[in-house]
């Protein structure tokens, strides 16, 4: 056996230090260089890329003298990159989106009446919700077509979901289970344009036939949709909430001679609620944030539907708004985009944020006994 | 209750080892005993009583012909080494095992009389009537109140549900009732009666399993299937539940799975014992088992040679 | 009849009132199937059978239905049947019907008597009301067969004796659509089959808990049945629309498939394809990948093996979920205000790329991680108790043992960004007619920064998913545009649903591998 | 490959072989996406279908789009389905068409409303980069769904249709057709036909629309539209029109123009030109191309055949005249 | 190795029990019998000696005061009831406990008379002479031949990858000696020598388990630790570790963690009981501390009497 010494304090000191020195040099450069390439590039300047070599370089020695480090700190930046890339998104859109909200302050919320409690007035009203021609932009009938077609599509995919989810996950024999589990989330992957392509062709005229609809297009058909869309994300996300419910727990049901409906409805999907809700979270973030179903099926409207409830009626949604006009939009028009796109983003982020501090609390709450 | 604390197998008492080793050894003496436990006599019909039972796991065979008569109101205990089929054999008198896929089930088992694999058989009162509780304490994610009321109101035994209140059928003083007694019963009453409204999962293992046995007997089943309801727990809580489980047996027919023999022999009136390959060696009066087991192999396993 | 503590174990459970109850849910899942193809207009009043109108026919059936769901709940009252129900059918059972009741007498004051808002209200509050005691006082099996049944029968003369017929209309206030008898039939058909053959399922049972069990698996069932159904005929829809323009000229030798062969010329005598979309696709799938996974299987390395629970990694949490949830329009926002503006300043492949990859970090970041969490310490300590270092460990023990999920995560990743259109809208666009980008030919060197520069990186690509939005702004009336349009839907489909089946079967492989 | 936007009239760059860009209007794209195509095939000198030059009193024998490259120094194939440069033409609204085209992104911007009218606060200074070449005239009908046409509405006066579109009339038994809602269809704002439809119909270019019930981004979608609803009205490009979406005649200030036999007629209001315009004068290959539609086998294979209508031959002139001169 | 086949606890073997109740019974002589066991003396330096370890994770004291010194070329064993800190003692000998976060360790071990928790020390170097094998066999999912040369080819022992093949520097017939050498040491080379490229998860839990001990020899440890090694398997692999062990003992210093006394009493030359606690009670020769425990809290458990 060759006695390497455990370690000799003089020369390992020695050394480490000498290989401290090395590394930090290193990460300093390399640190360097990328703050410079990422700077040169929001500047838009086309050196970016001498930088950028510069660190290539570096990250090629380092990876070549001091493998483990280097990987640490590449995946540090990788892990860091997550926050400047929401950064980045949060900024940009924001920064393009400033003039109209400057523009329009709290009018971008207008409606046309001032909304007024006891006599003062919230908001003063706009002319007319969305005139490209007087830049007055009011996000208010995009808010409402989102608000409603969310509704519905909740409507339709919550409840039908999770019926569908607990009969897979809980009635289903083995068998079916198996076979139809990998089916529904092979459909959760159906492109939202086909659904698009689908209902601008055929749906948009079966309805409109059959209901003597006013217009071609309607929330309520993109509702249908984006909720039958989001169908089988539900279904598999609260199947999974379900199946992850521990046996031990039905079994105590079972045993003291309950049936599996009451087990089910008592027991289980209490127990999964937050994976559940989780679920149908997820479906609302899906139907605020679906732009292409929305965008082909609507005929786009920038205005609130008369009356209010008629969901029959052409309006816009903030993503249908987007992508219909992005197109021939510049200057504040297109600043005006960027406000529904705030809006949107802001919405979701904090859905988002609520599904997890929904699931995080649930899961303390039911913690202890899993 | 005999007194067999005396009786653990690690404890050298009387001379029965030396006895023992004294007998002939046949390697195998299974052979030879299969019938003799059967006449195990006890007075009055037998409350469950179990007849050429074999299990099947897909191809692995879990019990072997298992032939038992279980008498009322007492404590029987099963032992055996683990993966001898101990649970499988506790799951089949209340047909949990048909939650259980790959199970596969021949032979009787009879309930006051009545085979329980019969068609036709109503599995929700079956389980009502045969209750069971697991090695790992599985209280309801819900209040301590919730938990216990739960299978009464379910089965209707009490109604507090609002539209029972609005037809002024409130129940809920029945209901208090039920929950009060049974958690006496358990012996955890003194310990939770200040907080019946807080989570169950908020209690400590040993509450949580007297919990769990406290929500079965509010439902006022008949029998009560143990496996191995103090393995999860600390002495003290073993301890507790030990007492309860005596005490049970004034009233219910206790069937208890446990994979310590000192245990066995503190509580139980008897004894099955079960050895590796589903098959039942021996059964009789603990006493009995424990200080002159028939077979050389259940010695062995008393003894601690295997297991 | 309410709860005995000593009921029966064993139940004789082959009866009359069994056969009954079975009738009455064998003809309701049949009228329901029907009444089901009807809302679609497939089949239609014009439809018959032997003779009868279709909705006749099936009304008939729900007539017997309802008249057979009141017998089977007299029977039991009456102790015909032998029963076991419960003292009520519950207050959720009773809402229902109260609510039901509410609403249909509501329109019946409101539309057909023009009763005014405080009319109809009164009324519907009152006829609710009284349903809703009613139920919930009766006993349960009245209580769950008198009302469907009644409901039943109603609507089954309602169309026999045609007060709704195919020319009904009705109009609700306020509203730009009209329920017309095509619809009205065949959906009050259904909605009152379901409830009938809920209360049918309730009797066979014989009413109790297992009564309810019976009724709510019915009804469930019938739910999942329904949904599967309905998106697997739009999937054939499409196939059936799709696949006959998609194999036009479609050989196998020599082989030929010009459909996926070929650009869009508009000339009439070509076969238009999407051979530019497909290598656009392609070429954006790679360029998604080659950005956004590395940087998410490092983040999840990172965050898995290195970084302690702390500010840092909350944060990092919050921005992946952030970016997770992003609405993918918001993504081509971004990509239209940062990136176009630096990379040439007009729509190009390459925004295309980062912008995907972008979606797809997120995607794979928690995938990844999820994988790596899952491989065992034991690994991780076995390693180092060999006297192995942290990162030598990761290489070689912890990241092959994750490697399987960290695919799966990507393969499903590149399936969902491969079908996206909102965010490739505002950075990449891409005409109907534009050819494949040639990518590896267009590198050249230049003598300034950046050096490399790459046109076909530079310049607009088509996608599937934007040609068949393409198609549709193209206008679907023009000559052969539809079948192009459903041809590239189902190759589309084709496309992104491989992915996801094979992202699912390896997903399913790896766990089954992992768990022999 | 989108040209640098910079290309200038010296001719200088007959070279250049990168595909020919095009975007912008919908109105003007069955113009130019089939010259393009046709392009694209240089089709022989044989084809008497396609090309055929005698038929056009042009003596060659040269392919297609070799015989009109060369015109600029462009080398020839001789090969069909190669032309000495490709063309890629897209299909958006005038308004993006005007922009790619400012941004250097494409080389011709398709427009169906002149410059002026799509950025009216612009200054003419500013705009004075856009070269304009008229290649066609449109002239913009009103069509409505084929059930009301043939339920007897087949004729509105302008005030009809300044009613419908700003929300005073929303059914069609006002004007004497069916008890219906009408649909008023509308095009994307920013869209050429948009901008002068406002201007020509409603008098302002900013006029507001309050009784639009949906906007659509290309005629094409509007198209749809109509053909699947029965209760629609919209304007629309001629080159549009056919019997699933009949034209309405117009009375005017008591004239009545009829479809479509007056929609020629210079007089008729709503008629607009059909514009390709180029940056900052007109490069070879961009000319190559615009004389090629200016032609007579470009006004009656291309404008004619999309049902537009051709140039008068002074107006022809005068766009010709604008190009640089052929070199060979 | 002395024959203490007959010391199992559970064994009646001679008047041991009669004797110790004779003893005084102190309900806690814990405290009059700290540093008795210190006295334990053999020949030589000690391989590894650990001097007032205590350890805390969080607030819960794990280990208190330990002290101890462990003699080469010897099996030392650990035992004592669940959660008594064996398992954290063992893993302060090669800092294992680093990789848990909550663990505080005081105190000095010294390996070789080298402080191993001073500022400075390469871990890598240490862990790659003081191995240890863990409770359950955990193979990594490669080929058996990768998972042997792993430790070496990591250690660059030996090069075997494409680099050091371009370079002609293949140590290929080198690892195949390592290797072969290893199993045959772990005693399952005869069992897998014709599969050496087959996923070693393909193997049985107790030929996992010497695999496991072989990918530990590969890296030619000094010290061996195992943490229950043999708890998981079933006898016929039980006794094959065993031996194993017993082998093992004449080249390297084996240190064992078991539960099962029996085990302890048949394969160690000394013994070290822990009590709950985190208390060292008893450490000194297997015979002397099984058949004359100096404790009676020891004999106590020995007995069986708790745990
Ligand atoms: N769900 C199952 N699927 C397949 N085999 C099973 C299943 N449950 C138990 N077995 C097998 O049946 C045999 C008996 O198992 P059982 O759980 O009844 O044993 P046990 O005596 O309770 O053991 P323990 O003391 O470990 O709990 C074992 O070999 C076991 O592997
Ligand atoms: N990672 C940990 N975090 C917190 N506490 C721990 C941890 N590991 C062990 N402990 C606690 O430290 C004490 C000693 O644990 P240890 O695992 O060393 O006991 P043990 O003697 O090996 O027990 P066993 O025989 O059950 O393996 C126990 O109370 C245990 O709960
Ligand atoms: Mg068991
Ligand atoms: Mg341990
Ligand atoms: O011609 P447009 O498409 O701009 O109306």
């Amino acid at each position: 056996m060759t006695e390497l010494p455990l370690f000799d304090l003089e020369t390992r000191l020695g050394r480490l230090s000498d290989v401290d020195r090395d590394i930090g040099s290193l990460a300093a450069g390399g640190a360097g260089c990328l703050f410079a390439t990422f700077v040169l590039f929001v500047l838009n300047s086309t050196l970016a890329v001498i930088p950028l070599i510069g660190f290539l370089a570096v990250t090629g020695y380092g990876w070549y003298a001091h493998q483990a480090e280097t990987a640490r700190a590449l995946t540090f930046l990788a892990t860091a990159s997550t926050i400047l890339i929401l950064g980045l998104i949060t900024v940009y859109v924001f920064v393009e989106a400033l003039p109209v909200l400057q523009r329009m302050g709290v009018r971008l919320f207008g409606f046309t009446e001032p909304v007024e409690v006891f006599g003062v007035t919230l908001i003063p009203s706009v002319e007319s919700y969305w005139s490209t021609s007087q830049h007055v932009y009011s996000l208010i009938p995009m808010i409402w077509g989102t608000f409603v077609t969310t509704l519905i599509a909740t409507a339709i995919a919550a409840p039908l979901g999770i019926a569908a989810a607990l009969f897979l996950a809980e009635i289903a024999p083995p068998l079916v289970r198996e076979t139809v589990k990998p089916g529904v989330e092979i459909l959760a992957g159906i492109p939202s344009i086909v659904y698009g392509y689908l209902g601008f062709v055929v749906l948009n005229t079966f309805l409109y036939e059959n209901l003597e609809m006013a217009n071609l297009g309607s929330l309520f058909l993109v509702g249908l949709v984006i909720g039958l869309m989001a169908l089988p994300t539900v279904v598999s996300v609260a199947d999974d909430a379900l199946t992850s419910v521990p046996d031990a727990m039905r079994d105590g049901a079972v045993a003291m001679g309950l049936t599996e409906w009451q087990t089910m409805k008592s027991i289980t999907l209490p127990a999964a609620l937050s994976g559940v809700s989780a679920a149908v979270l997820l479906g609302i973030g899906r139907a605020v944030g679906e732009t292409m179903a929305a965008t082909v099926i609507l005929g786009h409207s920038q205005v609130l539907p008369d009356p209010l409830q008629d969901v029959f009626d052409n309006t816009e949604t903030l993503t249908s708004l987007i992508a219909s006009q992005y197109g021939n939009a510049n200057g504040l028009h297109m600043n005006a985009l960027f406000t529904a796109g705030v809006v949107l983003f802001v919405t979701v982020l904090v859905l988002s944020i609520a599904a997890r501090r929904i699931e995080l609390r649930m899961d303390r709450k039911l913690g202890g006994g899993q | 209750m005999t007194d067999t604390s005396s009786l653990g197998a690690n404890a050298p008492t009387d001379t029965t080892v030396a006895e023992n080793a004294d007998r002939p050894q046949t390697t195998d003496r299974h052979e030879d005993t299969p019938d003799s436990w059967t006449d195990y006599a006890f007075e009055g019909e037998p409350k469950l009583s179990v007849d050429g039972l074999d299990v099947h796991y897909g191809s692995d065979q879990a019990l072997d012909d298992i032939s038992i008569e279980i008498p009322e109101q007492s404590v029987t205990a099963l032992i055996g080494p683990s993966g001898c089929g101990k649970s499988t054999f506790l799951r089949c008198l209340n047909r949990m095992n048909d939650r259980i896929r790959a199970a596969e089930v021949d032979g009787t088992v009879t309930f006051e009389g009545q085979d329980i694999y019969q068609d036709g058989l109503d599995l929700v009162e079956l389980r009502k009537r045969v209750g069971m509780v697991f090695q790992a304490p599985n209280p309801f994610p819900k209040s301590i109140r919730d938990n216990i009321a739960y299978g009464p109101r379910k089965h209707g035994t009490v109604q507090t549900d609002l539209l029972a209140k609005l037809t002024g059928r409130d129940d809920s003083d029945q209901e208090d009732e039920i929950v009060e007694r049974s958690l006496r019963q358990a012996a955890i009453w003194e310990e939770v009666n200040d907080r019946l409204d807080d989570n169950a999962l908020g209690l400590s293992g040993g509450q949580q399993q007297r919990l769990c046995i406290a929500r079965c007997l509010a439902v006022d089943p008949e029998v009560i299937l143990m496996d191995e309801p103090a393995s999860a727990l600390d002495p003290i809580a073993t301890a507790k539940i030990e007492d309860l489980i005596e005490e049970l047996a004034e009233e219910y027919t206790v069937v208890i799975v446990t994979h310590n023999m000192q245990q066995a022999a503190r509580i139980s009136d008897q004894t099955a014992v079960f050895l590796t390959g589903g098959r039942l060696v021996e059964y009789g009066e603990t006493d009995q088992v424990f200080e002159n087991p028939k077979s050389q192999r259940v010695e062995d396993y008393i003894t601690g040679k295997f297991g | 009849m309410s709860y005995t503590a000593e009921s029966e174990l064993v139940v004789d459970n082959t009866s009359t009132a069994e056969r009954l109850a079975s009738a009455v849910v064998g003809l309701g899942l049949v009228t329901f199937v029907f009444s089901l193809v009807g809302v679609t207009q497939v089949v239609t009043a014009e439809t018959t059978i032997l003779g009868i109108s279709l909705y006749d026919f099936l009304a008939g059936g729900l007539l017997l239905m309802g008249v057979g769901t009141v017998s089977l709940g007299i029977g039991s009252r009456t102790g015909v049947f032998n029963t076991s129900p419960d003292a009520t059918p519950g207050a959720v059972t009773a809402a229902l019907f109260g609510l039901g009741a509410f609403a249909l007498a509501g329109l019946v004051a409101s539309q057909s008597l023009g009763l005014g808002t405080v009319g109809w209200l009164l009324g519907a509050t009152l006829v609710g009301g009284v349903t809703f005691a009613g139920v919930a006082l009766a006993p349960e099996d009245i209580g769950s067969t008198l009302p469907p049944g009644v409901a039943a029968i109603g609507v089954a003369v309602a169309i026999l004796a045609g007060i709704i017929t195919p020319a009904f209309a009705w109009e609700p206030e306020g509203f730009s659509a009209t329920l017309t008898g095509s619809m009205a039939i065949p959906l009050l058909l259904a909605a009152s089959t379901l409830v009938t053959m809920w209360g049918g399922a309730k009797a066979y049972e014989g009413y109790g808990s297992k009564g309810r069990q019976t009724a709510a698996y019915l009804l469930v069932g019938i739910n999942a049945v329904s949904i599967i159904a309905v998106l697997v005929a739009l999937l054939l829809f499409i196939a059936s629309k799709g696949i006959g323009p998609a194999f036009e000229g479609f050989s196998l030798v020599p082989f030929e498939w010009p459909f996926v062969t070929n650009g869009y010329s508009f000339r009439p005598e070509v076969v238009n394809g999407v051979f530019p979309a497909i290598m656009g696709t392609i070429w954006l799938v790679i360029g998604a990948v080659i950005t956004g996974v590395p940087v998410a299987v490092a983040a999840a390395i990172f965050l898995t093996e290195y970084a302690e629970q702390g500010r840092f990694v909350g944060a990092v949490e919050i921005a992946t979920n952030g970016l997770w949830s992003t609405p993918s329009v918001v993504y081509g926002l971004f990509g239209y205000a940062f990136l176009i503006p630096r990379l040439g300043g007009t729509t190009s492949l390459i925004s295309g790329m980062l912008v995907l990859g972008f979606m797809l970090m997120p995607l794979c970041l928690i995938t990844s991680r999820e994988a790596i969490k899952a491989v065992p310490d034991e690994y991780r300590d076995a390693s180092a108790a060999l006297g192995v270092s942290r990162w030598e460990t990761i290489r070689s023990v912890v990241l092959p043992a994750a490697m399987p999920g960290i695919l799966t995560g990507v393969i499903l990743g590149v399936g969902r960004i491969a079908g996206e259109t909102a965010p490739i809208l505002l950075v990449m666009a891409g005409g109907l007619r534009d050819d494949a980008p040639n990518v590896l030919g267009s590198f050249e060197f230049i003598s300034s920064p950046p050096f490399v520069a790459n046109d076909a990186l530079l310049e607009s690509a088509p996608a599937l998913p934007y040609q068949l939005y393409a198609t549709i702004t193209a206008g679907v009336s023009a000559e052969n545009a539809a079948a192009f349009g459903w041809a590239t839907a189902f190759v589309l489909l084709v496309v992104v649903l491989s992915f996801y089946a094979l992202g699912i079967a390896s997903r399913l492989y790896f766990r089954r591998r992992l768990n022999a | 490959a989108g040209g640098e936007g910079s290309n200038t009239a010296d001719g200088s760059e007959s070279g250049d072989t990168e595909p020919l860009t095009a975007d912008g209007s919908s109105t003007v794209y069955p113009i130019t996406s089939q010259a393009g195509s046709l392009w694209n095939g240089n089709a022989p000198a044989s084809d008497e279908e396609y090309w055929g030059p005698g038929q056009y009193g042009i003596d060659t024998d040269k392919n297609m789009a070799d015989y009109w490259a060369g015109l600029y120094g462009f080398e020839p194939s001789g090969e069909e389905g190669t032309p000495p440069f490709f063309t890629s033409i897209g299909l958006n609204h005038t308004g993006v068409g005007l922009e790619k085209l400012e941004n250097g992104q494409v080389d011709i911007g398709d427009a169906s409303a002149p410059v002026s009218a799509e950025f009216p606060d612009r200054s003419e200074e500013e705009l004075s980069s856009f070269t304009d070449h008229v290649v066609a005239v449109d002239a913009q009908p009103v069509v409505v769904s084929s059930e009301i046409y043939e339920a007897g509405v087949t004729e509105l006066t302008l005030t009809d249709i300044q009613d419908i579109y700003q929300g005073r009339t929303t059914n069609w038994s006002e004007l004497g057709g069916p008890d219906r809602d009408i649909q008023a269809i509308g095009r994307a704002e920013g869209s050429g036909t948009d901008t002068s439809f406002r201007a020509n119909v409603l008098g302002d270019p900013d006029a507001s629309m309050s009784g639009v019930d949906s906007r659509r981004g290309q005629n094409q979608q509007v198209k749809t539209d109509i053909d699947n609803a029965d209760n629609a009205i919209a304007y629309i490009a001629l080159a549009f029109v056919d019997d699933s979406t009949p034209a309405i005649d117009l009375e005017i200030d008591g004239e009545l123009f009829e479809y479509p036999d007056d929609f020629g007629s210079l007089d008729y209001p709503l008629s607009r030109a059909l514009h390709t315009y180029t940056w900052d004068g007109t490069s070879n290959k961009e000319a190559a191309f615009i004389r090629m539609l200016l032609s007579d086998y470009g006004q009656q294979m291309f404008v004619e055949t999309a049902d537009y209508l051709p140039l008068t031959d002074e107006r022809r002139q005068e766009e010709l005249d604008k190009l640089p001169e052929p070199s060979n």
